[in-house]
């Protein structure tokens, strides 16, 4: 059986190594956050400035100045720091990030990465942090459907709509499976209520196995 | 006493500002968002502006309110589309508006770069991307760049905690997000807080924009916008 | 718990630096020097080594010693000659150690694009000089600029204040200095403070360094030099 | 009469507008401190992480942690702030300063200065924050001698040892006379027992009057 968006959740948290520091992309991998266990020493990183992010604020926690990226009110956690934008993207770019997980539209065997434009000509661009997420960290995560809307496959052999970076991703979790992307292609590491000769019907490239 | 003025009013805080300004307002969403020099602006009359921010307004308060006012040419920002920035989507469609838009955090960095008198800087986000079309690359040591420029302002309108009769501010959590780089990259920094304190005041090991980058201050009520409003 | 090792000794916290490794030392005289990182350094015997700092040792401690112990095969500094210099001075004129002489503000900004995965950037400093020579120039906006690279670290070793067990810093007045580009611009940064403190203990908007930056940490006794000693 | 190095500290400092953020080299432009009045609301800065710099400390106050850009122990007057070297250094990069006062071995009649290396082959090369202070300032003011102990002139035509920066100085202080430089050339501003012509005659250069 595909696995829920918030199984699937959970199957990210398991994969972060403890202790590690981590952005979690606005829209589904926030839920991760909830999958993650506070004796796993994992600090989040969001890029308006902080370190060690606690959960969404409730009731009287709410406070305007203290948002995440998604300008949703959350909470500091023991250990906490604040810094400006500049130092924030300094992280991020200059790969201190040991995980990010994203949202995407599209990523290829080769990790490249498309979350921030549909391609659609009337479509008012918009990339925020996007771009800066991609290529910012150790290990860039992807958390997705496999297949759109229309059923088409969301992994790819080379990404049609506009890219956000080239070869950043390192790992694909969908519903159906979780991929590692790269030069060498897609190999697929496990599997949910489908086999991997499925999974080649489903997708158009060469799957290898670990 | 210092260069930097203390106003009384942010009438005074924003006079003088140009026609035809490049004007950098700081803020995060609603988070820093100075919204009453904001509105000071938009009584004072300045238009065929510039504006550099994070997004491009939410509802009809503060930048938003400052587009709808026709006084807005160009904006340069990392996320126009939220969904309640209907006056820059109207403005944007009707092509009444330019629109430049620079990944986050180079944003952040040719800010800081036009304080920090770099002429221009590699930077791997946006390389390979549609963004970095018609732009100067590079690969150095085996990672492809793009080069960018400073981007300056003419004013930078921030939203700060505390400032002291120096013009030293302290912000608030992730309200400070692009005051500090901001307030180094214009020739004009016009500061709102939300309380103006004596000279020594502030611990000058926590002090994070010193008084230099600072040139007018003018203490106003909190007028906080609730979280809601600002989806 | 976090990822930043608190350890009981100086001795551990240097352990496993390589032979020709590149060391950031932090430090401005002795201001923020890490004397007892460095100590500990020369006791765990790693040799041919790049040293990246401002200076190049005062009399016979600190970055001195490690000098006088034959370990340093490159100084990059921006003032290696200071009137206690002697040991730097006796091994550049006999030829056994490099120089690589960088303008103070540029040696501060290649780190720190070390830290912030600036691939190369332009700066005014040296244009027109004889530091210039050999580098990529370019005039932008009528203005010459110089292309200059990262300076990246294998290690850093930095003097700070006090860091809670998370590894967050805080510095003292100016022996803030280098430490915190430093800690940015190094794959392993290990910091000597005066008192580690427990999680919570640090009001997270006066953090100067973030424990990401920072890999190992040990209290050291303060062991504080006269400064007529770094004369 | 020639000004004493005493007098001439004196008229630097009379001539810094208030409020100004100052830089003061190390050595003899470090003496221009103790010429500005409280009053004046100039703020000193040290290149080595401090605005609001006070006087140099003694007894008690010697603190190894808060020296000047010189290595000698200083003091912090209220409003003080401190700040890394990266950002230390973007101040006077990025022109924020008003004012930096030099000394120098050479400066030519369109501003350029000579003040780190005397060329001679020897000497082991050494820069400090040299470069960065004859770039980061809107006005860079220069006090020095006007002859050396040879008797030859420190104002020149081209400058003959190697370069700090060029164009980047705007007044020169001298001992016998002040000078602006520039893209037109040395102008004399004021003059101490000594006549423009005498000046004339020794340097080698045009000398117009404002």
């Amino acid at each position: 059986m595909p696995l829920t968006p918030h199984e699937l959740a959970a199957v990210v948290a398991r994969d972060i190594p403890p202790f590690s520091y981590v952005n979690l992309g606005i829209g589904q991998p926030t839920k991760v956050a909830e999958h993650l266990r506070p004796e796993s020493g994992i600090v989040l990183h969001t890029e308006n400035g902080m370190l060690n992010m606690g959960p969404a604020a409730v009731g009287d926690e709410v406070d305007p100045d203290l948002t995440n990226a998604g300008k949703v009110p959350v909470t500091e956690l023991p250990g906490a720091s604040y810094f400006h934008h500049a130092d924030s993207f300094m992280m991020m770019r200059g790969g201190h990030l040991d995980v990010c997980v994203l949202g995407a539209f599209q990523v290829s065997a080769v990790g490249d990465l498309a979350n921030w434009h549909t391609g659609a000509p009337d479509a008012i661009p918009a990339v925020g942090g996007a771009m800066d997420l991609a290529i910012g960290a150790k290990q860039v995560f992807v958390l997705m459907t496999l297949l759109d809307k229309q059923g088409r496959p969301k992994l790819v052999p080379a990404c049609t709509y506009p890219v956000t970076a080239l070869g950043c991703v390192s790992r694909v979790y969908t519903d159906h499976a979780v991929f590692d992307v790269g030069p060498g292609g897609a190999v697929v590491r496990e599997t949910f209520g489908v086999s991997v000769d499925e999974l080649r019907g489903w997708l158009d490239m060469p799957l290898t196995q670990p | 006493m210092s260069r930097t003025e203390i106003l009384d009013s942010v009438d005074e805080a924003v006079a003088g500002i140009e026609d035809g300004s490049t004007v950098l307002v700081g803020g995060f969403g609603f988070a820093g968002m100075p919204f009453d020099l904001i509105d000071g602006l938009i009584r004072q009359g300045a238009t065929d502006l510039t504006v550099v921010s994070n997004n491009a307004g939410n509802g009809e308060v503060g930048l938003a309110a400052l587009l709808k006012a026709g006084r807005v040419r160009k904006v340069v920002c990392s996320f126009p589309r939220q969904s309640d920035s209907y006056v820059f989507d109207e403005l944007y469609r009707s092509g009444r508006i330019e629109l430049e838009v620079v990944p986050q955090g180079n944003l952040a960095e040719r800010l800081r770069a036009a304080g920090a008198g770099v002429g221009a800087f590699f930077t791997p986000t946006g390389a390979g991307t549609m963004l970095a079309e018609g732009k100067e690359t590079r690969s150095i040591d085996g990672r492809d760049y793009v080069l960018e420029y400073p981007i300056k302002g003419d004013v930078a309108l921030i939203g700060a905690h505390h400032a002291d009769e120096m013009g030293n501010l302290v912000y608030r959590k992730t309200a400070r997000n692009f005051g500090p780089v901001m307030a180094t990259a214009a020739a004009t920094t016009i500061v709102q807080v939300a309380e103006v304190v004596a000279i020594g005041s502030l611990d000058p090991e926590v002090v994070v924009t010193p008084g230099i980058f600072v040139d007018r201050v003018v203490a106003v009520p909190a007028r906080r916008y609730t979280v809601e409003g600002a989806r």
